[in-house]
């Protein structure tokens, strides 16, 4: 630190502004990010963090305002100008070819020459050298889309490093990452830092800012709130600056013993194409009013776990039984039955899977419901066409209730921000409320005020009778939320035991059935 | 894709100046071509206009062509919702002509609206079934259904050619065509159906036909945009892992998609078979199934911008032929060049304007 | 064995457009831009090329001149797709369409034969070229006759495209552009941030689109043909485009598409009256339509699903 | 009462080289003797056929002149609603009071350059190319096919035809193949029925040193010394006499049928082939001419003799 009290500033941004149409993403944005240090950046879900880095990294260009990069003014128009400039960025949205190699994505846009051949020996060489330095153990000739998010991610930090970046900027790193992972990720931080090279970080985990950051700037709706040291502040503090009012970090929750069983898993199997086995035989159950949470490494059948139970992939073999009958095998439109019997599932992947990105969100917030008989019209020939108006007028109080920001129902749903469009999803999916509530990574990219607001809807499900499977890889939000656990490693479950039971240590143990494995090769 | 574009324009330039600059530009680069041959181009453009608009008939011609082009149009883009792009609206409506025409000679006798329910049946069935085997192979296949509908074009003049030569053609004559429908079948004209209301019209084509396009265009309006089954279209087209996270029959829609719009294609039969030509004539279709391409794209695949620039292709083929016939010194391919420009123009640049547009509206529009 | 030998040397001669305008239809398709203007494209060149061969007497002048044709009309496709992100299959479509008018207007206009161009000197056209050896090889048993008739006596253009298929096979593997090629056409966001323009790739993805497809133009006018005829393509644009992606937008597979239309049209063409085991004579139209039912038996037999670029068909713009 | 011609061209358009061509050539004739300007169309689409008819008519022309058999349809429907306009359709049959039909006997020119085609072949295989498989290709094949057999009863009949979409008139690419697929087998002369893919046809002919027979319009010139004979069909006379018919007041409505006696078929000789034709080739052709003619030797209609070839 005392070294780089010397340099000026790594970066200074003054009085940034950016408007898309009538969104003001950012107003009048300064803060000053020292040289050599980890920056924490935090906000709620659309306060505008992405955008104001997608203008230092000369993604978007801001409307106004200067930044100065090690103490000079600069002009970053394009992406091109930020990495001379050595700013390097690790996007929300990984930033990858799917179709080309580690090593032919590291080198695209700075080749040597024409040949390919020379700049892959000495991208090859380099990133053997980065690999050993920050322990990345990256396959230089592994597919990208063949890896798992952990590696795509370390795959973007080797783009940054390769290019020599001394600023390097990550988006909600840890979203996606499993704790190891995360573990892992900010070994890697500490040592760049340790090389006096500055890292901005924008996360929602209020924890990883306490751990890892020396500063950290809040933002809310756009502007900043205020920039404080991170050995000044704690939790408590920073989750009011950026929410404005007090929040809860643990949701209370009154014992409560659980009614009838309403989902049992019998044996259920998976085998893949390949033949591979992803669930070994599973046997469990679900019980009304109780939250039964899935831990383990991403990777280790969990998501397998939650298409076979909502009707997206077949069992190889097992059964399914809710509320004691056995749900029918898959016909193509099971997804669609087990909802209308009041199976909601909320997906891990809420991009790819839980929204239609072009549509308008009042479209997308009756997906899987499009058949509800409330959405379409009441008398004669309209009963055969959807009520618009009813549909309008579902998104607006799903956006009131959840406080989706901005609670525009027309607006296309690609224009919202990550945790906006979680919570668009969780609102359709708790809505009808459902007997059973399947859930993946609920708070992934969701900020705190969301988070708080996210588990009390879980809990007060939970309450009012209904089962919920939570599938985590925070253990904390298994831990303060479920009443059982199963933990779940290589397709198996390695254990099931009572909340009370359960402790970090306890529960790593039987993840770790795998532990090498952790998040590489999954 | 065009759909969901957020404009800094008001409406009035988006929807209104924007494609008439569009068409102007066009205009002014047909004039060079005419220009080039020593023709005096807005005489050219008047005759083209008047060709198109200008009297009874040329409406009626120009209404009779769109009619065809909103039927292949639909088709495109009920396809194109699903994420399929359909090149094969022209061997759809091609095969969808002989369902129509052995209806027709087989009911001799039977009033029009006796035999046009049959006859839709039947050419819808045709289309549809010449539209399902690409369908089905995209979907259980995966084969790539642009490729499959393209072959399945060449299938169709094969197979008509073999039916008109072989198997339908009239005894005694040697064109290979059918014999001539019944007229008791014929589609009534608007001629014939203004007569009945007491208005004189010239003889023209136009017919029934017409208002059943309009009709369709309405219901797949409807079907897309406002029941949940044309939601499951879109989904499918636009994000597959999200149709079948809601259940939704991916493979089924796939097949119901082609079919719809072989169907849609089909009707263009109605229209010209059983509307104008009153028998089968080989090539009947004349490439409106790949007029139907271009026009659902650039009416952005939308029912009411199918109809619109189905109106432009028809008064570009109505009044181009107006002045082929009157400057001989015009060529057919002359038309046909100042067609694609058209096209060019206000379906590939139609954002050529747009940023100067902006610019210039900006401070108005804040 | 003289059928099968005629049978292989119709391939070749027939595949060569095919594979010309489907590695043209690679280069732009690969890089995002969907391609259905092939067939105009290549209609233009064989114009262009059937003109000024006939003007200078020289093959290889008509040659650039097609290529230098299909260019200009590959950078109005750019011009309205990549610059303005207008509809790509739209302009496509203007593009076939614009050019199978004013290529008879101008035929006609400068020639006065109708839509023709006048047929070709035959030192205007490119003549066969006989390998080394080929006739003191001819005796030897078996492949000597296939050397002499099948390897040996084709025009340039043949043993071009023939060259051509393994250079882009390098260029998008081994090569700078061709990895940029191949991120650009997947996510050009990736592209973007990674500091490469979009535009300026896609712009290059089409020239060499141009270059390629007026070569196939200009074989059809000033080699397989001598001189340019209204419509002349007939459709071989579109199944270049066949061939493509039923080669999966990749070059040997496409090639090997290619290659396997021009041989079951040869083989339809050699079946054409004679009567077959079983069926006995059937009607030609059967006969013709065989490579169009074997085509789609065979994609729905063997070749599976074809994974399109991901980025086809649209315009990129900077925003989520 | 307004009495000029008009010509209505069929979809090949009137420079296709040999058919519609032809006619043009007959109207231009007529322009140049009578000074007479004449009014014309080419069609585009099917669905233009009925509008071009009805324009003209309403112009009130004299004659409307149909090239092609596609345009029976149009006529049959449009002469009876203009009874004072006169039609004339060539090569397919309407009646009508006020149309005439123009139809040639193409057996009989087939036959003539069928038998010229045997003669000239060493290897007594004849290779015939169709542009599209209909009835009226069908009859050139059938009639050049009997020609062949006259003059070598073991002459051997190979036929191709181009394709089945409009583009099969204007392949000249896939005519070159047909053509060389038939040299393959042993064919030495050619007889393309196929508009411009013909101009294919003769063109893989001369590069194979074989001979190919040309159709419709005199096209020995195309590829001299290679184009052994043209069998012509006389559209050019037919347009230009219906044309001269009814600016002299004699034209008559009823069906027309034009053989060798009335010069409609006929083959050609003129320097561009001289060379090919040897005196005694010439003289049997003069020969059986003249038999066909007195009908001595009987051309099957292919279309008559309910579709089948009597030869094959
Ligand atoms: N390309 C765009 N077009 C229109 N609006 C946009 C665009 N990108 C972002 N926005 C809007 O700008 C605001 C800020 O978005 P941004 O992604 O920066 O928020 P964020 O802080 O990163 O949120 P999260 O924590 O969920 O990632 C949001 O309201 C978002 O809807
Ligand atoms: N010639 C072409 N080559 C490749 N893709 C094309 C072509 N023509 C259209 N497409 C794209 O394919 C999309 C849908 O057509 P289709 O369903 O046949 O393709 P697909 O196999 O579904 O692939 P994708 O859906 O990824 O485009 C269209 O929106 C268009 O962007
Ligand atoms: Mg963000
Ligand atoms: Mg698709």
């Amino acid at each position: 630190m005392t070294s780089s009290a010397a340099r000026p500033p790594a970066l200074d941004l003054v009085a940034i502004n950016k408007r898309f149409g009538a969104v003001h993403a950012n107003r009048d944005v300064s803060f000053t990010v020292a040289a050599g240090s980890i920056h924490g950046i935090v906000g709620e879900n659309g306060a505008g963090k992405s955008t104001l880095m997608s203008i230092v990294y000369g993604f978007y260009q801001a409307d106004s305002g200067q930044i100065k990069v090690h103490g000079a003014e600069q002009a970053i128009r394009t992406s091109q100008d930020a990495i001379r400039l050595g700013i390097g960025m690790v996007h929300q949205h990984f930033m990858l070819v799917d179709t080309l190699s580690v090593l032919e994505n590291v080198i695209l846009g700075i080749e040597k020459g024409v040949r390919l051949a020379p700049s892959l020996a000495a991208a090859r060489a380099e990133l053997e050298r980065l690999n050993r330095d920050y322990a990345l153990d990256v396959d230089p000739d592994a597919l990208v889309g063949n890896l798992p998010v952990g590696l795509q991610q370390r795959v973007e930090i080797l783009k940054a490093l390769y290019r020599g970046a001394e600023i390097l900027i990550l988006d909600e790193p840890t979203g996606v990452l499993t704790p190891q992972e995360a573990d892992h990720l900010f070994r890697i931080l500490r040592t760049l830092k340790a090389e006096g090279k500055t890292v901005l970080l924008i996360t929602h985990k209020l924890r990883e800012i306490m751990d890892a950051t020396d500063a950290v700037t809040v933002m809310r709706q756009g502007a900043v709130v205020g920039t404080v040291k991170t050995t000044e502040t704690d939790k408590a503090q920073l989750a009011e600056m950026m929410v404005g009012r007090k929040v809860n970090l643990v949701i209370p929750k009154a014992a409560r013993d659980p009614g009838p069983v309403v989902l049992e898993g019998r044996g259920i199997r998976l085998v893949d194409r390949r033949g591979v086995t992803l669930l070994h035989d599973l046997d469990f159950t679900v019980r009304a009013g109780e939250i039964v949470g899935v831990a383990g490494v991403s990777g280790n059948g969990q998501s397998e776990l939650l298409d076979v139970l909502s009707g997206i992939r077949a069992p190889t073999a097992g059964e399914i039984l809710y509320h004691g009958k056995p749900l029918p095998p898959l016909n193509g439109t099971e997804a669609a039955r087990r909802r209308a019997l009041g199976i909601a599932h909320v997906p891990e992947d809420r991009m790819t899977m839980g929204l239609v990105k072009p549509f308008p969100a009042y479209e997308s917030a009756i997906l899987g419901y499009h058949h509800d008989r409330d959405l379409q019209g009441t008398s004669g020939i309209r009963r055969l066409l959807f009520d618009r108006t009813a549909l309008i007028a579902r998104t607006e109080a799903f956006m009131a209730e959840f406080d989706v920001r901005p609670p525009d129902p027309l607006l296309r749903t690609s224009l919202f921000s990550g945790g906006n469009q979680q919570k668009i999803v969780l609102a359709r999916e708790i809505h009808r409320d459902p007997d059973l509530l399947l859930i993946g990574q609920p708070t992934r990219g969701v900020d705190i005020g969301a988070i708080e607001f996210i588990h009390r809807r879980i809990v007060d499900l939970r309450d009012a009778g209904k089962a919920v499977l939570l599938v985590s890889v925070e253990l904390d939000e298994i831990l303060s939320l479920a009443d059982r656990i199963i933990v779940m490693a290589a397709g198996k479950i390695t254990g099931i035991l009572p909340r009370a039971e359960a402790d970090e240590r306890r529960l790593g143990l039987m993840m770790a059935g795998e532990t090498g494995r952790a998040g590489d090769a999954a | 894709m065009s759909a969901a574009r957020q404009s800094g324009l008001p409406r009035w330039v988006d929807l209104g100046l924007l494609p008439a600059l569009n068409l102007a530009a066009a205009l002014i680069v047909s004039g060079l071509v005419i220009a080039l041959i020593g023709e005096n181009p807005f005489e050219a453009l008047l005759i083209l206009v008047n060709g198109a608009v200008g009297y009874p008939e040329a409406i009626g011609y120009t209404l009779h062509y769109a009619t065809n082009f909103i039927f292949t149009g639909l088709a495109v883009a009920v396809a194109f919702h699903a994420g399929l792009f359909n090149i094969g609206g022209e061997g759809q409506a091609y095969v969808a002509g002989l369902g129509v025409a052995l209806v027709c000679l087989a009911l001799p006798g039977w009033p029009w609206w006796a035999v046009l329910p049959i006859a839709m049946i039947a050419a819808i069935v045709c289309g549809a079934a010449w539209a399902f085997i690409p369908g089905y192979l995209q979907a259980a296949r995966g084969s790539h259904v642009v490729v499959t509908t393209i072959m399945f074009n060449f299938l169709a003049t094969a197979f008509m050619t073999w039916m008109l030569v072989d198997v339908i053609r009239a005894a005694g004559q040697q064109a290979p065509q059918s014999a001539a429908f019944p007229p008791s079948t014929h589609l009534p004209t608007v001629q014939e159906m203004g007569a009945i209301l007491g208005i004189s019209l010239p003889q023209m084509p136009l017919n029934l036909g017409f208002f059943l396009a309009i009709l369709t265009a309405v219901l797949v309006y409807l079907y897309i945009w406002h029941t949940r089954w044309g939601y499951e279209l879109r989904t499918v087209g636009t994000n597959e892992t999200a149709a079948v996270y809601a259940g939704m029959p991916v493979p089924r829609l796939i097949v119901i998609a082609m079919v719809i719009s072989g169907a849609l294609a089909g009707l263009a039969a109605i229209n010209e078979v059983m509307g104008v030509q009153h028998r089968l004539v080989m090539n009947w279709t004349g490439g409106v199934g790949y007029v139907g391409i271009a026009v659902a794209l650039m009416g952005r695949n939308h029912p009411i911008g199918i109809a619109l620039s189905a109106l432009l292709f028809g008064a570009l083929y109505q009044g181009g032929s107006d002045l082929a016939f009157e400057i001989p010194a015009i060529t057919r391919e002359m038309i046909i060049v100042i067609q694609g420009l058209v096209i060019l123009f206000c379906g590939a640049l139609e954002n050529l304007f747009r940023a100067p547009l902006e610019a210039f509206f900006r401070p108005k529009s804040g | 064995m003289d059928m099968i030998i005629s049978m292989l040397d119709a391939t070749f001669r027939v595949a060569t457009p095919l594979v010309l305008a489907g590695l043209a239809g690679l280069f732009s398709e690969r890089s995002g831009v969907v391609d259905i203007g092939l067939e105009g494209k290549m209609l233009a060149a064989a114009f262009a090329g059937g003109t000024v061969a006939f003007l200078l007497a020289n093959p290889w002048a008509g040659l650039l001149a097609g290529m230098l044709t299909a260019l200009f009309l590959s950078m109005v496709h750019a011009f309205a797709c990549v610059t303005h992100n207008g509809n790509q299959m739209v302009s496509g479509m203007a593009i076939n369409i614009v050019a199978a008018g004013i290529t008879p207007t101008l035929a006609s206009a400068w020639f006065h034969e109708g839509g023709r161009t006048p047929v070709l000197p035959t030192e205007g056209r490119f003549r066969p070229i006989d390998l080394p050896l080929a006739e003191t090889l001819r005796d030897v048993p078996l492949v000597g006759k296939l050397y002499a008739e099948v390897i040996s006596g084709h025009t340039a253009p043949v043993y071009l495209a023939a060259l051509i298929v393994p250079l882009v096979a390098y260029l998008l593997y081994q090569t700078r552009f061709g990895l940029r090629l191949r991120a650009v056409g997947e996510n050009p966001h990736a592209v973007d941030t990674a500091g490469i323009s979009v535009a300026r790739t896609r712009y290059l993805a089409l020239a060499c689109n141009g270059l390629l497809c007026g070569m196939a133009g200009a074989y059809l006018s000033v080699a397989q043909s001598s001189g340019f005829l209204q419509d002349m393509t007939a459709g071989k644009g579109y199944l270049a485009l066949a061939a493509l992606i039923f080669g999966k937008w990749k070059p040997w597979p496409t090639l090997l598409a290619c290659l396997l239309f021009a041989f079951t049209d040869a083989l339809q063409v050699r079946l054409q009256g004679v009567p077959l085991p079983v069926v006995g004579e059937v009607s030609v139209q059967f006969i013709q339509a065989v490579p169009y039912i074997l085509t789609v038996l065979l994609l729905a037999g063997f070749v599976g699903k074809a994974v399109a670029p991901k980025a086809i068909g649209l315009p990129y713009v900077k925003s989520r | 009462q307004d009495t000029t011609p008009a010509i209505v061209f069929d979809m090949g358009g009137k420079f296709d080289k040999s058919f519609n061509e032809a006619a043009y050539n007959g109207a231009e004739r007529f322009k140049k003797e009578t000074g007479t300007a004449y009014r014309e169309f080419e069609i585009t689409n099917e669905n233009q056929r009925e509008q071009a008819l009805t324009n003209l008519a309403r112009r009130g022309v004299g004659v409307i002149v149909s090239v092609g058999f596609a345009q029976q349809a149009a006529v049959e429907k449009i002469a009876p609603q203009f009874p004072n306009v006169k039609f004339v359709i060539i090569d397919s049959v309407v009646n009508a009071p006020n149309a005439q039909s123009i139809i040639f006997k193409e057996e009989e020119g087939s036959f003539l350059v069928g038998a010229l085609a045997a003669m000239a072949s060493k290897t007594g295989k004849v290779g015939f190319v169709g542009g599209m498989d209909i009835p009226l290709i069908r009859a050139f094949g059938c009639g050049y096919a009997q020609g062949a057999k006259y003059i070598n009863p073991k002459a051997e009949y190979i036929a191709n035809m181009t394709g089945t979409t409009p583009a099969a008139w204007r392949d000249p690419a896939k005519g070159a193949e047909l053509a060389i697929s038939q040299f393959d087998r042993g064919v030495d002369v050619v007889f393309a029925a196929a508009g411009g893919t013909g101009i294919g046809v003769m063109q893989a002919a001369k590069d194979k040193g074989k001979l190919a027979v040309g159709v419709d319009s005199n096209q020995n010139h195309v590829q001299p010394g290679t184009v052994l004979t043209s069998m012509l069909k006389r559209v050019d006379n037919a347009v230009y006499n219906s044309f001269m018919d009814v600016k002299k007041g004699t034209w008559k409505a009823g069906t027309i049928s034009l053989g060798l006696k009335e010069e409609g078929v006929d083959w050609a000789l003129d320097d561009n082939n001289r060379k090919l034709v040897t005196a005694d080739m010439e003289a049997k052709i003069k020969s059986i001419r003249a038999d066909i003619i007195s009908g001595k030797i009987k051309a099957v209609d292919y279309r008559a003799n309910n579709n089948s070839c009597p030869v094959s």
